[in-house]
């Protein structure tokens, strides 16, 4: 079987994921459903990354880097999500984007 | 070009299949605790995925963090708010054409990309061991990078606490932190 | 590992980060033992910090580059920029904060916040590599979220909400970005980017280029991924909207540069145009954005945005002018000692949400009005500012860059500019009294002009005025400091 | 320099000075006023002989790189015959002024002017370069203006005045083209270089020169202001129409004479304008019901002579035409202006029998109109008809005795009235309180101007024609022949007679006359009318405040109607100034303002697609 | 370095007075005389060293009281001054009337210390312009002018300050913008890359192209047009005029436009020959078109100010004739050139004398009636013969008599311009004659007649109770004015007068003397008419 073919099989499961991923950031007004998204994005470039590291470069280690590096983003971004979430609930008791719409213009 | 196996393509082509498909169901479920887990089941389809491909710490990596968040967002929802049931109809979507145009549209754009681009042969082979690969990677020619990350999450935990936390040592403690033992609206907080 | 160079000799290399780490959590672990009414110790560790930070910056700078940690980390002329100017920047800003943090009980994290934020922004710009790039910006951007939210009322978590939404969503694109570059050429590294890049695919490489420039694009504040600005600006206090418009942007646009000028500059594509049309686009957005402003933190949101405009024409050539870096290390300097001078302003006056009541309180202020003046003509680039020197030499270097429309462009926008800084500077300098419109209330009810001015911020208006002058005037030393030879 | 030269200099400048020091000293100097311009004007009369005996040259340093740009003056014969004239005129019009001046008036400008005045004639007429010449011509017309209207308080007199200094500078500009002209043909600015300079330059300098001559000496078509001019005091109309302004017109084109003769053209056109004007004026003097207008008509007429004396090379007739006309009309203009301020009146109504009444300026009145009529053997008489010996073309030779009748004409016009008895119920004080008396010294003065105005008929007598020609160092012109001079008196005395004959037999024909065109100066005035400047000038303005403006601030009408309504909606806008380009830009600034809605999934999809409209740039331009 | 001392003089006394709150309003009046008469003292010193008519006419070489210092190394930029034929003058110029303009505001009592600061603070941008000799420099100097002039009408005006103020700003600062832009191509232009304007004038850049070096003269030409002005860029001058304070207006008139003249023969001719001679046909109709436009819609107005505002648009029309012409190479004799361009610096001169007097003089009809309409005001030599004597004076200056500076640069301007040019010479002539027709009926209108002042009809800037009547009845030889007439407009006071007349006296000794001023000149433009030649 190709590998070049399985590369674009894998590509296009990830480019899947990426567009879901975007459709749900810009779809959801919850804000940890939007953080889904972003994640489930992310969970593509995870792909991605592997797939390049396989069926292009495996002697370089920067493809499995690029993964650790993605991995590390979802989980500061979860945190800071978090974070983020928690104040705002505290300061006006919502967690929905559209609520918060007061700076504008 | 490699040539993979047949069995490797199908595993790829299901698992692909699996990971796409649940993340579609974490919007479409009608409940949050729903979404984290076919979620979760996304993540667990590409970390398959990971493992065909060789990268067996990778791909258990990413399973266990991935686990962890899930697990962390699931008591996150129930701690707060938000129908983790899935007790109530879930609805809370705006914008959904102009959303789903633009996954499609880039799902389209990248797709072309990838079916018409004239991938480059592989580059060297595999090395034995892909996870040492990546260890010497970490601590030799990225060191750079992880130390830049290991700040950031320093960073990250500085900035979620002072996000995320309404009482700081001011509180406990006084003032001038005078105070013997933590003032804590519940008892049992560490000490300095 | 590079040549003979043993890690810790390349360490000693980066000791101005070091420098500001050790700053960092030195300052973290005083304010643990430090009563809250006296953390101005915490702030002067900060503050000792910058300046040795700045002072082990000199040595390096005029150099002959350099890259450590294999290849990972670039020391050069931008490099050795950006490290002084953020150091100094980062030092203003906890000056400037002084009177509004003063006491508040995360002081300290607020000061350790925006060093590590500064220390994102210089790896920003000294980064070789594209995952260090990718790192930086998480550095660059996860402190800046606590910073923008510090105040947690409404508008501030708002603000810190808005501003970490597009922070991530942006880092989807920039990783995907980035994807696609390993896609391509299999690498990270800037350097073997740039060998690659002549025979990858170029459908990968567009998409790789643009993400990539999307990410520094967010952190600059250009379109079209500046949305965070206005409402960020706005939705903070003034010191921190400072330092959010400031430190970021000048390791962003450093970063840029480095990457139109090292990886970048190997593909077919025509990626200068590219960034053209962003700072062309941004300039011309910013400047009507804020046309209409009455907000003063609105309009300088709206100004920094068209400001990153002029800053990207160098951005545009960096790879087709030798006067590109000199262009970069003037406007940069100049933009900085600018910016947080105007946000000074706004910071000296807290009470004051419009351009009207800001020159109504002014009144018995003429020193702070004057400076305020002299800020505001410099962000039109009226001589001898700083900004009209950067100016000129941006304008110089995209001109010789083959970008003469650009420059025709910038121009014309500078003109547009005028208008909405004319409008503060008039109300600055009126001289017959405002009644203050009844039906303006102040949003906490109470009637406005309770004029308070604040110190620190005042005091640092006063600085930048100085600075920008001695800037302009003294540009040649300036640059004799930053590129001697 | 020698000191000759310095005379020369200090002729000049003296009366220069003088004035200007009167100027300045304001009415605190009225007091020494008079003195100061009688010894003023009797250096003037010293310093002039000594450089008609000298015949100096002197220059000043003035503009560089060029020759001839310096102030250079030099007096050869024809201005020796000049400088004379205007000295001697100056002085006895100068003390005709201070007996005639009421107590009250402001002395010191009148006489700080005057001397002025006549500093610059001096000026113009022993200018060698056309530096020199300009300056001179240029101050002579500002300062007339300034006599003019020296009674600005009165409505109306300032407007003459403006309107002379128009009209003349308007001939102005010409000399202002023949100095370029000379520059670009010759090389310099040197006067007498002229008819050598090349190509089509020789042609726009004679050109320049002619037009800026028949504005100054009032020929056609720029006759109209010399009536306005008669507002100002009668001592000015003595002197600028005698020996000065009015002369300088005549003088410059005897100076220029070769240049008109070298382009062929020039010489004819100034010899027909000067007939025409001699003809066209000379009619409308004689429809005239105002003495003094009268005289001002005549006086163009009589320069007409002048000017076709020039464009026909006879230089020594039009000098002898010069000195005769101002020796003439300075008598009568004094003997005007001594009625004036006796009956207060210068209608010819009211002057019937003045001659009677004030018997030595009567006498003196009537032997220089007379004179003004030709009639020999009285002064213009003779140089008359030495400037017509000189004429050709038998349709001009006709024009030109034609005209000369003309002269007769109204010399008889204004001798019936003068010489009739009076009635005592004359109209007089009309214009002024009349004082009833006239001072010695003006009568002394008219008369001793008529005797010049008869003697300086012997100009015309052979011998000393040929010495004046000797003077003026031209060629002997075709001196007239005694059959000539003679039958010219005839023509004169004829018409003269029959003029006398009408008027006593038929006096309706004088009021038709003075109703007709010809008494409203044949509406000249509007020939050079401002009107069409002034409406020109609204509709610029116009289109300036209109549309220029307009169009630079970026904006039509519907910008800025939208801008006001965006202007009122936002109450805050600091500066309804700038509405007209704030206008657009304000639209454009809500317009950018848009997209920032405060939602955050609408940033999301406007970066998204921002990104892909990107990225669609990049790969589409390669 | 005598030369910097001159320069920076008015802005050390600007900053000291600016740091000296306490100063009573007096002081600072007399502070900001005593410096401009240092300022002049300088000034007249660097003349009396300056070595007139040499050889070295300046613009390339023999350039006196030279500085050049680095100062922005990577655009080789620097601060490089220094005086020649073509500034001295203009330097003195900008020393005198900043005299004239301190006298005139001894009795300043709004803000009086700022006031001061502010046109010391002008007083160093103007001299700092005339004297540079690096295009960034003279542009820096160049801005400065406007922000200064600016704060001085913003300020300091009537009327609508504010808006004329903006107008003003705005309009300006494109056109320095456009100079901007220009100098750049100028700079990327040259072999050396240098913003030197010696070594860009010994070594013209983009001699070989003509379409870069005709657009970047199209930049630096709307740049310098706009600030001269020349039509149609003019229009922001009448209203900034209008509502100017008559100081400002006199520096504005006086100073400020000749910065704009000054950069095309500084900058324009000898730096972009080749693009020069090409479209100096365009210079000409250009100056040609303002010459009439600016006297045709002077002549229409009703409003003195505005009135010569526009003559100052014809004024400059002249120089930019004379400037044009003398880039017509092929056309005309180097001789025949010099002579246009010595005689547009010298108008320069004349212009800036006779429209700061005339300006000062306006203000004088805003201090006793603020209004500057013609029909408001009548018959003033009754009240205010010193007023209406220096005023006709003025005008005959303005309108070009012989006898006055003016005279002396217009001919010259035409004499050297007709061979080049000589229709539009022909045609620019009746310039003249039409300025000649609106100063005459200015005086008719204003100073003789019936005496007239404005009723006052704002009560809160009341001056005196005016007489009941003040209209002398029409015709009549009365030469008394009605007694209580006066009250309205008292003649000039002493401060006054000490600011105008030295104005006069001056453009009548240049127009009687003009050697005084021509041998310094004359060098420098046969030095520009050959480099503009090359």
């Amino acid at each position: 079987m190709s590998g070049e073919l399985v590369l674009q099989i894998v590509l296009t499961v990830a480019a899947g994921l990426v567009g879901v991923g975007l459709y749900g950031a810009l779809s959801q007004q919850s804000i940890v459903m939007i953080m889904m998204g972003l994640e489930l994005a992310l969970n593509g470039v995870l792909l991605a990354g592997g797939a390049a590291w396989f069926f292009l470069g495996p002697e370089l280690p920067d493809a499995q880097m690029l993964v650790v590096v993605t991995l590390v983003v979802m989980a500061v971004e979860m945190a800071m999500g978090f974070a983020v979430t928690i104040a705002i609930y505290r300061a006006r008791q919502v967690d929905m984007v559209d609520m918060a719409t007061e700076l504008k213009g | 070009m490699v040539d993979v196996s047949t069995w490797s393509l199908v595993v790829v082509a299901v698992l692909g299949v699996l990971a796409v498909a649940l993340g579609v169901a974490v919007f479409v479920v009608d409940s949050m605790a729903r979404a984290t887990f076919a979620l979760l089941g996304s993540f667990l389809a590409v970390a398959g995925i990971l493992l065909v491909f060789d990268l067996v710490y990778l791909a258990v990596v990413t399973a266990l963090m991935m686990t962890i968040e899930m697990a962390v967002m699931a008591v996150f929802m129930i701690m707060f708010m938000m129908n983790p049931a899935g007790l109530m109809p879930m609805s809370m979507v705006h914008n959904q054409r102009g959303s789903a145009g633009v996954g499609v549209v880039t799902f389209v754009v990248l797709v072309i990309g990838i079916w018409t681009v004239d991938w480059p042969p592989r580059t060297g082979a595999l090395p034995e061991d892909s996870t040492r690969q990546l260890g010497e990677a970490i601590m030799g020619s990225h060191m750079l990078v992880m130390l830049v990350i290991g700040i950031a999450l320093f960073g990250t935990i500085l900035a979620g606490t002072v996000l995320a936390t309404a009482r700081g040592r001011y509180d406990r403690f006084g003032p001038d932190l005078s105070a013997a033992r933590p003032s804590d609206p519940v008892e049992g907080g560490m000490g300095r | 590992m590079n040549g003979g160079m043993s890690e810790g000799s390349e360490a000693l290399r980066l000791l101005p980060e070091l420098v500001l780490l050790l700053g960092a959590v030195g300052a973290l672990l005083l304010g643990l033992w430090t009563p809250q009414q006296q953390q101005w110790r915490v702030r002067l560790l900060v503050v000792i910090a910058c300046l040795v930070s700045a002072g082990t910056a000199v040595p390096a700078l005029g150099g002959p580059a350099e890259r450590v940690f294999d290849d990972a980390w670039v020391i050069d002329t931008t490099t050795g920029v950006v490290r002084l100017l953020v150091a100094l920047a980062v030092a203003g800003v906890a000056l400037l904060a002084s009177s509004s943090l003063a006491g508040h009980p995360r002081e300290t994290e607020a000061y350790v916040l925006m060093l590590l934020g500064g220390l994102g922004a210089i790896a920003l710009a000294a980064g070789g590599d594209l995952l260090l790039l990718v790192a930086a910006y998480l550095l660059a951007s996860v402190p800046l979220y606590a910073l923008a939210g510090f105040t947690k009322d409404p508008r501030g978590t708002e603000a810190a909400l808005k501003y970490y939404l597009m922070g991530a969503f942006v880092a989807v694109f920039m990783l995907l970005g980035v994807a696609c570059l390993v896609l391509a050429t299999g690498t990270t590294s800037y350097s073997g980017v740039a060998d690659a890049l002549p025979t990858a695919p170029v459908a990968l490489t567009a998409m790789g280029v643009l993400g990539v420039l999307a990410g520094v694009a967010f952190k600059a504040g250009a379109v079209p991924v500046h949305f965070w600005l206005p409402d960020v600006t706005a939705g903070t206090t003034p010191v921190m909207a400072a330092y959010l418009t400031t430190i970021p942007k000048i390791g962003a646009v450093a970063a840029a540069h480095r990457l139109l000028a090292e990886p970048f500059a190997t593909t077919a594509l025509d990626v200068p145009l590219l960034v053209a049309v962003i700072a062309a686009a941004s300039m011309t957005l910013g400047n009507l954005g804020a046309f209409n402003q009455t907000e003063v933190l609105r309009l300088l949101a709206y100004s920094s945005i068209s400001q990153v405009g002029y800053l990207f024409m160098v951005v545009a050539v960096a790879a087709r002018s030798d006067l590109a870096v000199p262009a970069l290390a003037l406007y940069l300097a100049a933009y900085a000692v600018t910016n947080i001078g105007v946000f000074a302003a706004a910071a000296a006056i807290p009470d004051a949400r419009t351009i009207r009541d800001w020159g109504a309180a002014v009144k018995q202020q003429r020193w702070l009005g004057a400076s305020l003046v002299i800020c505001l003509l410099g962000l039109v680039g009226t001589p001898p500012t700083a900004v009209f020197v950067g100016k000129l030499a941006v304008f110089s270097a995209s001109w010789d860059g083959g970008l003469v429309w650009l420059v025709v462009v910038a121009a014309v926008n500078t003109v547009a500019s005028l208008f909405y800084y004319l409008r503060w500077i008039a109300a600055a300098v009126q001289t017959e009294p405002v009644a203050v419109q009844p039906e303006h209330p102040h949003p906490d009810g109470g009637t406005l002009l309770r004029v308070q001015v604040l110190t620190a911020p005042a005091a640092v208006v006063y600085i930048a005025a100085v600075t920008s002058l001695l800037l302009g005037v003294g540009s040649g030393a300036w640059l004799a400091v930053a590129l001697p030879g | 320099m020698s000191a000759a030269a310095g005379v020369l200099i200090t002729l000049i400048s003296t009366p220069a000075a003088v004035g200007a020091a009167l100027l300045v000293g304001g009415r605190r100097a009225d007091r020494l006023a008079s003195l100061v311009a009688v010894v003023t004007a009797v250096l003037g009369l010293v310093g002039a002989t000594v450089v008609l005996a000298q015949r100096p040259e002197a220059s000043l340093p003035f503009l560089g790189l060029v020759d001839g740009g310096d102030l250079r003056f030099a007096v050869d014969g024809l201005s020796a015959v000049l400088v004379g004239l205007v000295a001697t005129m100056s002085f006895l019009v100068t003390c005709f002024a201070v007996a005639d001046l009421p107590h009250d008036a402001a002395r010191a400008r009148f006489f700080g002017f005057f001397l002025l005045f006549v500093a610059a004639m001096l000026a113009t007429v022993t200018a060698v370069t056309l530096p020199a010449l300009l300056i001179g011509w240029e101050v002579m017309g500002a300062t007339s203006y300034a006599l003019i209207g020296y009674r600005w308080q009165d409505a109306g007199k300032l407007t003459a005045g403006t309107r002379a200094f128009l009209t003349t500078r308007a001939g102005d500009l010409g000399l202002y083209v023949a100095a370029g002209a000379a520059l670009a043909g010759t090389g310099g600015l040197v006067l007498a270089d002229l008819p050598t300079s090349d190509g089509g330059w020789q042609h726009v300098a004679a050109a320049g020169i002619l037009v800026a001559a028949l504005g100054k000496s009032a020929q056609l078509p720029f006759s109209a202001w010399l009536s306005g001019a008669m507002q100002g005091p009668s001592a000015v109309s003595a002197l600028l129409h005698s020996a000065t302004m009015v002369a300088a017109g005549g003088y410059l084109l005897l100076r220029v004479q070769p240049l008109l003769e070298a382009t062929g053209w020039a010489a004819a056109a100034a010899a027909w304008i000067g007939a025409l004007t001699a003809l066209v004026l000379g009619a409308i003097a004689v429809a005239q019901r105002d003495l003094k207008q009268l005289l001002a008509a005549s006086t163009a007429a009589q320069i007409g002579f002048v000017v076709l004396a020039a464009g026909v090379g006879a230089v020594a007739g039009g000098s002898a035409q010069l000195l005769a006309h101002a020796a003439v009309k300075a008598g009568l203009f004094v003997a005007a202006g001594a009625w004036l301020t006796s009956l207060g009146t210068k209608q010819l109504v009211g002057l019937r029998g003045a001659a009677r009444r004030h018997r030595g300026v009567g006498a003196a009145a009537t032997v220089a109109a007379l004179a003004l009529g030709g009639i020999p053997p009285l002064s213009l008489w003779a140089s008359k008809e030495e400037v017509l010996a000189g004429v050709d073309g038998a349709a001009l030779r006709v024009v030109g005795f034609a005209a000369s009748a003309l002269s007769a004409v109204y010399a008889a016009r204004m001798l019936t009235v003068l010489l009739a008895p009076p009635t005592g119920a004359e109209p007089l004080d009309d214009e002024e309180h009349g004082t009833r008396r006239v001072p010695v010294a003006v009568s002394t003065i008219a008369i001793v101007l008529a005797v010049f105005a008869a003697g300086l008929g012997a100009l015309a007598l052979p011998p000393v024609a040929d010495s004046l020609s000797a003077v003026l160092l031209s060629q002997e012109g075709s001196a007239p022949a005694l059959s000539e001079l003679l039958l010219g008196g005839l023509l004169a005395l004829v018409a003269f007679g029959a003029t006398l004959v009408v008027i006593r037999t038929r006096p309706a024909v004088l009021p038709v006359l003075e109703r007709s065109a010809l008494g409203s100066w044949a509406g000249l005035g509007h020939l050079l009318s401002a009107r069409p400047a002034l409406s020109l000038a609204r509709a610029l303005e116009r289109v300036d405040d209109q549309v220029i403006d307009r169009v630079v601030m970026g904006t039509a009408t519907a910008v800025r109607s939208g801008a006001a309504q965006l202007a009122g909606a936002d109450g805050r806008v600091v500066d309804g100034a700038v509405r007209g380009v704030a206008g657009a830009f304000r639209r454009a600034g809500a317009l950018a303002r848009r997209p920032q809605t405060g939602l955050l999934h609408q940033y999301y999809v406007q970066a998204a697609a921002g990104l892909g409209v990107l990225l669609a740039l990049l790969l589409a331009v390669r | 370095m005598l030369l910097t001392v001159a320069v920076f003089l008015p802005a050390v006394v600007a900053a000291a007075l600016v740091a000296m709150p306490r100063l009573t309003g007096p002081t600072a009046n007399r502070l900001w005389v005593g410096a401009s008469l240092a300022e002049l003292v300088l000034v007249g010193w660097m003349w009396w060293r300056f070595d007139q008519g040499s050889g070295a006419g300046g613009v390339t070489d023999g350039l006196a009281f030279e500085a050049d210092v680095r100062w922005i190394p990577t655009v080789d930029a620097g601060y490089h001054v220094g005086v020649d034929g073509l500034s001295l003058p203009l330097l003195a110029l900008t020393a005198v009337l900043f005299l004239a303009v301190g006298i005139w505001s001894l009795r300043q009592t709004d803000r009086p210390r700022l006031h001061a600061a502010a046109f010391l603070f002008l007083e160093t941008a103007c001299l700092g312009t005339f004297a540079a000799l690096d295009l960034i420099l003279f542009f820096v100097f160049f801005d400065l002018t406007i922000v200064a002039m600016y704060f001085v009408i913003a300020g300091w005006g009537h009327g609508n300050a504010r808006r004329s103020a903006l107008k003003f700003f705005l309009y300006t600062f494109v056109g320095s913008l456009a100079l901007l832009v220009g100098f750049i191509g100028l700079f990327l232009g040259g072999e050396t890359r240098t913003f030197d304007m010696v070594a860009l004038a010994q070594d013209p850049p983009l001699a070989d192209s003509p379409v870069a070096g005709g657009l970047v003269l199209l930049a630096i030409g709307i740049g310098l047009a706009i600030k001269t002005p020349v039509f149609p860029f003019h229009t922001w001058l009448p209203d900034a005029h209008t509502d100017a304070p008559a100081a400002g207006s006199a520096i504005l008139a006086g100073i400020l436009l000749k910065l704009g003249t000054y950069g095309f023969i500084r900058i324009a001719m000898p730096i972009l020959p080749e693009a020069w001679q090409r479209w100096a046909m365009v210079v000409v109709v250009v100056g040609v078109v303002s010459v009439l436009w600016g006297a045709l819609v002077a002549l229409a107005q009703t409003d003195v100010k505005r009135m010569i505002a526009y003559t100052s648009v014809n004024h400059m029309g002249y120089v930019l004739l004379g400037l044009g012409a003398a880039g017509l190479a092929a056309d005309a004799d180097p001789q025949a050139r010099s002579i246009a361009i010595t005689g547009a610096v010298y108008q320069m001169v004349a212009h800036g004398l006779l429209t700061g007097a005339l300006f000062l003089l306006t203000g004088v009809l805003w201090s006793r009636g603020r209004t500057y309409a013609l029909d408001r005001w009548g018959g003033l030599a009754r009240p205010a013969p010193v007023f209406a004597a220096l005023f006709a004076v003025s005008a005959f200056g303005a309108l070009g008599l012989p006898g006055f500076a003016s005279f002396i640069a217009e001919f010259q301007i035409f004499t050297g311009a007709l061979q080049a040019a000589p229709v539009a010479t022909v045609v620019a002539v009746l310039g003249i004659l039409i300025t000649a027709g609106l100063f005459l009926s200015a005086i008719q209108r204003l100073l003789a007649g019936p005496t007239v002042i404005p009723q006052d009809d704002d009560p809160t800037e009341s001056l005196q109770p005016a007489p009941a009547e003040q209209r002398v009845p029409d015709g009549g030889t009365t030469t008394l004015a009605r007694p209580g007439i006066a009250v309205g407009m008292p003649d000039l006071r002493r401060s006054e007068l000490v600011a105008i007349a030295p104005l006069l006296v001056l453009a009548v000794v240049l127009g009687l003397l003009p050697r005084l001023l021509l041998e310094v000149i004359e060098p420098a433009a046969v030095v520009v008419a050959g480099l503009v030649a090359r």
